[in-house]
């Protein structure tokens, strides 16, 4: 079960030619960083489908953090021009849904810029642990309590 | 056009010269100066010596009250005050915590200072707003065959680049090039001339100012122009005993302000320049040292 | 030659047995890590079969301990919880080889870099250890068997910029019977190299070592030499690149022209009126010029913004008339070239720090205040003065000071050394004591003198009179306080060894300026699609392990366009990166990661939305299906089709959605 | 001078204190931020000679007939008192707590600076004394040790 | 004694009675189906009770569609009485599929709606503010109402379900291979929907005046602009969310000149519609910088309304969330 005192859960989804490798600097260089944030490597930051965004958060994760390459810098020529775009759109959606948008932040941080990395997980964490749990797991039990039978196994996947 | 005017302790002691210049000057650019109510000392490099947070405190009284006043900009022409100003509008908007004791040394005086004001230099006005063209409009007496070496001194270009460059600063040399003057080609513009030390420790302070009138006399100026009551104090009052100790060095120091005043074709007594202990007439050619 | 479709068929899988493997790495992982736990908990995951913590991993007895028990536990997964993938992903996919288990059933957790390096809280590390343990695990259980994508690599090799590094790669790409092209953008090859007089530690003149390696180019048959010319584009990837390059028009006929300069002679500019960027600056050229004696390729060359004829039409065109075998060709037009190469070399070299940034050293203000490369040409035999070391208004210094770090080792301009400063100063004093016979003072923070024989180089300076003034120099002025230093250079400094400030009056100053990235890396970076570090020097893959190589598959690093150094370390990485070339380009293909995307034919709609997302198109439409597919020699595995197909459609492999998703899942799921 | 700035710098990073706070050298600093602007590690070493001129005062340890120390802390006590600074007055008290003898030799300048009106002789003094003084009080509670760092150069 | 009819039941929950329709849509055929059947239950068209329900053994309804998404108690128990009554329980329709329209009331919490219904409305009347309660006695009588649930949802998450007919409502050809591949035995994989698993533009006429290149500008609403009938409707700048939607309903809507609003639900590859159907249409925008995009999405009004027309409640989020520590169940 969760444990008593709440630590904010923070899913990232780092592309691997620039944040994956500035997380690795930044581990190199044995910077300190809070260890709230759990890195799932994909090739490039368009890779990221908001499907993961919202399957992480529907999962239990208070914050998600997509990192990606600056402009110009993308190994795939416009991978993080495609992620901008989503991610505007994707804002929009959440703040809709009643999720602050704060919970879900996209970053450019070079394969250089470990000290950046460093600086984006903390000050993440502690926005992430202003705003508070966002526990969705837990809404929706609180939500199916209203049904007088247990929801059946097939919860989730679409047909 | 009218410009909130920050005087300081200078401009009402030695350096009445300079404020009676400067205002004659603007005015005769059509430029009116309301002077900032009840300003108070800016606490000049000595305060800064005895207690850093005392004399933010005291220099932001002023920067408070200009606020007050609904100034987005503050004239200080004193170089000790154009420098200390500055200084605190980095340390505020640097330094949370000197920030924090200004506010509340300011609240003390239900004031507050939100950091808008911006403080300028006379040069700066003078070049980038009122215009070298406007400035040129008015020279009904070109000063024509004066060679004047430029003196920035050392404050309203360091540490705080603002209007200028630190090293080779032109706008003065623009001006009185504008005015018809010769500016000497002179490397020592933003020397030090000694400041507080001529008067407290005089073998280190008088030689400083020796060394810039030495040079420009090499050079051949006939006139140093300077913004700083300081400078001027040295340079000027303190002339008999530089030439006492190391000879003839017949060059007076004036503002750049009086030079502008004499080519705008204004009178000298008009200018201040009577107050100079070291003469200087123009345009009859330069005058010989008197005692 | 298309490598093996890897439609891995989604045939019902057996339940995956997966081997869990967590290493100490001495103590790196283990200090922060609750190693044991984190096996412990591994083994009570579905589907694990076993789960070990080891010291090592990757160690010979690691990877041995792995293959063991691949064959002895039937194991058809592998986990293991270390370092990085990038460090250590190719080397465990190798064990899994030998094991005879396909290599991508692999998944490796970093544990070591994004947990125990940056974390000091051992419970909140094993916990997150423990997490991303999990989400490895359920990922793995969808993993496929798939194959290296082997993409064919071409022979020919581009290098790009002539100077030493490029000409040295060059020449080893040729002799190991390879198709070269090098391109560079000044008239003649030779870079700045071609500029020095003599090198150090040894005095021996550049220019007799460096013009038999320029011949060496102009003569090889393998070497096609493009000089003024530039490239403007570059697409393809590793093994395939397609390089687009301007040539800029010489006016003359390269086959043709033989040096004879008789045209230069003949023009009607009678001597030169236009600064000469061979020598600096210090002496004039003519409209119509050979760049320096020993230009490579030996042939003029007519400046069009400077040239009457080009600019106005109006000229005698005396050159014309003076060239017997008519080379002049006035119309000749840019050509745009479009080849293919395997591997490109980027040898670009720097460029110097512009010395105006610092006003106090008044260069451009005093005459007598020149930069160490003016200060080169000028001792230099060929150079505009002959060697003979005159001030700029012909006469000879007496005394000369050199003053180092100008512009580096500072915050406010370069905070970087660069590195040859000190050595080139106190060769350049040497050859004007030799020259001038005048008095050298070198201004110096400390001289940086690491190099093989160059600590000796230093003690022969000392020796032969040289003097050595430790302090950083604060101004050069002509502010003269002594009739001493009347009509000389004054240069104040706090000599610190001595304790107080001087003034020290001389002739001549010789500023030691250093070493910047050229003034368009920027966007030569965005044409090669390479980064860079932040001061704008081209970024290697690794700072120890791959110095040459980039993050760019098949392109490589030479010489000072990567960083400051002096000729050794260049001509030692210019070797490095024709090796590194030569090694893909012999081998013939290159194994790429299998992460390229797929489309199931059954699924696709024939909607397009895919098409305009692929910066590569590697997905085209079939007209007759109406179904989009995936060029797989062409997909270089970015995954923004995966993400954008509306229908789910498109896959990629060892990132399929499916096992993103077990991710996901397998690191929120309480513990 | 008794040690270079260089000297003092090792000697604060040596923390060899009283010899630097009893120095005459932090006192000849006349502040025109030469060294500051073109340090190559942007040392703001202008504002920490300044930190010493203050701790030297505030620890009582500063040449006691120096006359620079004299002047700053009688600038402060008259800008404290009045608001505003009356160089007139200023010079006087100067001279008569370093040397008498200094005042009498330069009688020459203060009759010309008089006759010149650039010595004016009615004291300055601002309206709202009682603000200054309320916002001076105010920081008298931490004077005494000035913890935050120098302000910053960009 | 011939074997006997299967027994068939259709029952509606939170619906617009828009499948009830698509039932009847079989036209004549409703003829042959009704003698190849025993129609037990069918409030909308019949006079059958739930106590006729209740009577039955389990197991004995051959096949039930239920159709509208689950907002009541009454429907959840109906929704319960049917999977034990019936062998195979079909989600008729996007309502019990994805939860439909009314699913968007997920939007807004239950006492946001109350209060717009009964008291804030436009057209409401009521000074008492007096709401619906649960139950309510006058004298000796006391009279129920079902209570509503604080969100709405689809019938596989209230009851298991067997097959789902996607669309809104499902079309006559849907419905008719549904019934009779089930009648005929031999039924589909369990859990399946029974419309083709590929995207609609395979269906679309207008296929192939898409072009290949299509990067999007701005986007037009159907009503404020002319559509011409043969071209792509996206490459128009109309959304259509055909290359997101099943096939089934061969394309219908963009047959009737209309862009398809994604009724027939993703295929089955997709976890969440609305972030797919995000993922590929900003991917594809023309604009790299910030106020650029901004200007295109504003060209959106209502993103939930557009993405999540018919899945909201099966969406991953199923709704808004009130992020508000104080509320309870919201």
């Amino acid at each position: 079960m969760p444990d008593a005192v709440w630590e904010p859960r923070i899913v990232a989804f780092f592309c691997n030619w620039c944040t994956y490798t500035a997380a690795d600097l930044a581990g190199v260089s044995r910077l300190q960083y809070a260890p709230n944030v759990r890195v799932i490597r994909l090739m490039c930051s368009g890779r990221v489908d908001p499907q993961f965004i919202l399957e992480a958060l529907a999962k239990g994760a208070d914050g998600v953090l997509i990192g990606g390459c600056h402009f110009g810098d993308c190994h795939y020529v416009e991978g993080n021009y495609k992620t901008f775009r989503r991610m505007r759109m994707l804002n929009r959606l959440l703040l809709a849904l009643g999720i602050e948008p704060e919970r879900v932040r996209l970053e450019w941080i070079a394969a250089s810029e470990g000290d950046k990395l460093r600086h984006v997980v903390n000050e993440m964490v502690d926005r992430i642990r202003a705003l508070g749990p966002l526990n969705l797991p837990e809404r929706f039990q609180s939500w199916n309590r209203e049904l007088s039978h247990q929801t059946p196994p097939c919860e989730g996947v679409l047909g | 056009m009218k410009y909130p005017y920050f005087p300081g302790c200078s401009l009402r002691g030695l350096g009445r010269a300079y404020e009676e210049s400067l205002l004659a000057v603007l005015h005769h650019l059509g430029v009116e100066l309301q002077e900032l109510e009840d300003w108070n000392c800016c606490g000049a490099t000595a305060y800064m010596s005895v207690d850093e947070t005392q004399a933010a405190v005291l220099a932001s009284r002023n920067l408070a009250r200009a606020e007050r006043a609904g100034f987005s900009e503050l004239l200080a022409p004193c170089s000790a005050c154009y420098l200390v100003l500055n200084k605190l509008q980095h340390s505020i908007e640097q330094f949370p915590d000197i920030q924090q004791t200004v506010q509340r040394a300011l609240a003390q005086a239900n004031l507050n200072y939100r950091g808008s004001v911006r403080v300028r230099h006379p040069l700066d006005i003078l070049l980038h707003e009122i215009g070298l063209d406007a400035i040129r409009e008015r020279v009904v007496q070109p000063l024509r065959g004066l060679k004047v070496a430029p003196y920035y001194g050392c404050q309203i270009v360091r540490p705080y680049a603002t209007f200028d460059d630190a090293h080779q600063p032109t706008t003065m040399d623009q001006l009185l090039a504008t005015l018809g003057a010769e500016v000497v080609v002179w490397p020592l513009k933003t020397k030090c001339c000694g400041g507080t030390l001529t008067g407290t420790v005089p073998e280190a302070g008088l030689r400083l100012s020796y060394i810039l009138l030495k040079e420009a006399q090499r050079r051949g100026a006939h006139v140093l122009a300077t913004v700083c009551p300081l400078c001027h104090f040295n340079l000027d009052a303190y002339h008999a005993e530089i030439e006492h100790r190391w000879g003839p060095i017949p060059i007076p120091t004036v503002y750049f302000s009086q030079l502008m005043g004499l080519a705008f074709g204004l009178a000298p007594r008009q200018l201040g320049l009577h107050r100079n202990l070291v003469p200087f007439r123009f345009p009859s050619e330069p005058t010989v040292a008197c005692p | 030659m298309t490598p093996p479709q890897n439609h891995a068929p989604k045939a019902h899988r057996a339940e995956p047995r997966i081997g869990f493997y967590v290493c100490h790495c001495g103590s790196n992982i283990a200090d922060t890590v609750d190693c044991a736990e984190i096996a412990r908990y591994a083994a009570s995951l579905p589907g694990v079969i076993l789960a070990r913590d080891y010291k090592y991993m990757c160690s010979d007895p690691g990877q041995e301990l792995i293959q063991q028990d691949i064959r002895e536990y039937q194991l058809d997964r592998i986990v293991v919880a270390s370092c990085s993938p990038l460090l250590h992903e190719h080397t465990f996919r190798a064990a899994l080889a030998r094991a005879g288990l396909n290599p991508f059933y692999l998944q490796m957790v970093n544990i070591r870099e994004h947990v125990s390096w940056v974390h000091k809280n051992r419970e909140a590390a094993t916990a997150k250890a423990r997490d991303l343990a999990r989400a490895a695990i359920q990922r793995v259980r969808h993993h496929q068997a798939l194959q290296p994508i082997r993409v064919p690599i071409r022979a020919e090799a581009l290098v790009l910029g002539g100077g030493i590094a490029g000409i040295h790669a060059a020449l080893l790409l040729a002799e190991a019977g390879k198709r070269v092209i090098l391109v560079e953008r000044q008239p003649s090859i030779g870079g700045h190299m071609a500029q020095l007089d003599k090198t150090f530690p040894t005095l021996d003149c550049a220019a007799c070592i460096l013009t038999p390696k320029m011949s060496a180019v102009r003569a090889h048959p393998n070497i096609t030499l493009w000089t003024y010319s530039e490239v403007i584009k570059v697409e393809g990837y590793v093994g395939n690149f397609t390089v687009t390059v301007r040539r800029k028009p010489r006016y003359i006929n390269e086959a043709l022209c033989v040096g004879c300069k008789q045209c230069v002679d003949a023009c009607v500019f009678k001597d030169g009126k236009f600064p000469d960027e061979f020598n600096a600056g210090l002496s004039h050229r003519k409209p119509i010029y050979l760049p320096f004696p020993q230009a490579t390729p030996q042939v003029v060359v007519i400046d069009p913004d400077r040239c009457l004829n080009l600019k106005t039409g109006k000229c005698k065109k005396t050159c014309v008339e003076a060239c017997d075998r008519n080379a002049i060709v006035f119309d000749q037009q840019p050509e745009v070239h479009e080849v293919k190469v395997g591997t490109i070399i980027v040898a670009t070299g720097y460029d110097l720090f512009d010395p105006t940034r610092l006003p106090q050293y008044g260069y451009g203000r005093y005459p007598n205040v020149f930069t160490t490369l003016e200060a080169e040409r000028l001792v230099n035999s060929s150079g505009p003065t002959a060697g003979k070391v005159r001030l700029r208004d012909g006469r000879v210094p007496r005394s000369v000071g050199i003053i180092l770090c100008v512009g580096s080792r500072d915050h406010r301009t370069h905070p970087w050394c660069s590195r040859t400063c000190c050595m080139h100063s106190m060769k350049l004093a040497l050859l004007i004591r030799e020259h001038a016979g005048a008095e050298v003072t070198i201004f110096h923070m400390d001289i940086r003198s690491a190099g093989k024989g160059y600590e000796e180089f230093y003690d022969r300076c000392l020796r032969e009179g040289i003097q050595f003034i430790r302090g950083r120099v604060a101004e050069v002025t002509d502010w003269a306080m002594t009739a001493k230093e009347e009509g000389h250079l004054v240069v104040r400094v706090e000599d610190t060894l001595a304790g107080f400030v001087r003034r020290i009056p001389l002739d001549m100053i010789v500023l030691a300026v250093g070493m910047e990235p050229q003034r368009d890396a920027r966007e030569l970076r965005r044409i090669l699609n390479i980064s860079c570090s932040n001061e704008g020097w081209f970024l290697e893959r690794h700072p120890k392990l791959g110095p040459v190589i980039t993050f760019t598959d098949g392109i490589f690093l030479a010489g000072c366009c990567q960083g400051p150094k002096d000729i050794p370390d260049t001509v030692a990485q210019a070797g490095a990166a024709a090796a590194e070339a030569l090694a893909l380009m012999d081998r013939g293909y290159i194994e790429q990661e299998p992460n390229t995307a797929y489309i199931d034919p059954d699924h696709c709609c024939g909607c397009k939305s895919c098409l305009p997302l692929c910066p590569y198109s590697a997905i085209q439409l079939d007209e007759t299906q109406g179904r989009a597919f995936i060029n797989e020699a062409l997909c270089k595995g970015c995954g923004a089709c995966v993400a954008a197909c509306p229908s789910g459609s498109i896959q990629q492999h060892l990132f399929e959605d499916e096992q993103v998703f077990a991710e996901i899942d397998g690191v929120l799921s309480y513990a | 001078m008794d040690y270079t700035p260089r000297q003092i710098m090792a000697l604060v990073r040596a923390d060899f204190k009283n010899e630097v706070l009893q120095s005459r050298t932090i006192w000849l600093c006349a502040s025109c931020y030469a060294c500051t602007v073109d340090c190559p590690r942007e040392i703001r070493i202008t504002d920490i000679l300044y930190a010493l001129k203050q701790r030297a005062i505030q620890e009582g340890v500063y040449p006691r007939h120096f006359p620079i120390p004299v002047l700053a802390r009688e600038f402060a006590a008259m800008a404290r008192r009045h608001g505003r600074i009356t160089e007139a007055y200023l010079v006087l008290k100067l001279f008569t707590r370093t040397n008498w003898r200094a005042l009498l030799r330069s009688w020459r300048i203060g009759l010309a600076l008089i006759r010149t009106g650039r010595f004016r002789l009615r004291p300055e003094r601002i309206q709202r004394l009682d603000e200054l003084k309320a916002m001076l009080a105010a920081t008298a509670s931490h004077s005494s040790q000035s913890s935050f760092p120098p302000a910053k150069v960009t | 004694m011939p074997m006997p009819k299967p027994k068939l039941a259709i029952y509606w929950c939170a619906s617009c009675g828009g499948c009830e329709e698509a039932v009847v849509d079989l036209a004549e055929e409703i003829v042959e189906l009704l003698q190849s059947v025993d129609l037990v239950f069918w409030p909308c068209a019949t006079d059958l009770k739930r106590a006729d329900l209740e009577h039955l053994p389990d197991q004995a309804i051959f096949v039930s569609l239920i159709n509208g998404a689950i907002r009541t108690t009454e429907q959840e128990e109906m929704a319960h009485l049917l999977r034990q009554k019936s062998r195979f329980l079909i989600a008729y329709g996007a309502c019990a599929h994805l939860g439909g329209i009314p699913g968007l009331a997920n939007q807004f919490s239950r006492e946001e709606i109350l209060r717009y219904y009964f008291e804030t409305g436009p057209s409401t009347v009521n000074p008492e503010k007096a709401q619906p309660q649960p139950s309510y006695t006058c004298g000796h009588h006391t009279l129920t109402l079902p209570d509503l649930h604080y969100k709405v949802r689809a019938l596989d998450q209230v009851v298991s379900v067997d097959y789902y007919i996607p669309g809104c409502p499902p079309t006559p050809t849907l419905t008719r291979n549904a019934l009779k591949a089930l009648l005929a035995e031999n039924p589909p994989p369990p859990g399946s929907v029974l419309a083709p698993d590929v995207a609609l533009c395979d269906q679309c006429p207008r296929k192939a005046t898409k072009p290949l290149q299509l990067s999007f500008t701005r986007f037009q609403r159907p009503h404020l602009a002319p559509i011409d009938p043969q071209q792509c409707l996206l490459a128009q700048g109309f959304l259509c969310l055909g290359p997101a939607t099943r096939a089934g309903c061969e394309a219908l809507c963009p047959r009737g000149n209309m862009p398809c609003s994604g009724c027939f639900g993703p295929t089955s590859r997709v976890r969440d519609p609305g972030a797919k159907i995000l993922s590929s249409l900003c991917a594809n925008l023309a604009p790299k910088t910030a106020e650029e995009i901004d200007a295109v999405l504003d060209t959106i009004p209502d993103p939930i309304g557009t993405f999540y027309r018919y899945s909201l409640p099966r969406s991953l989020l199923r709704g808004k969330v009130n992020t508000s520590p104080t509320n309870h169940a919201s």
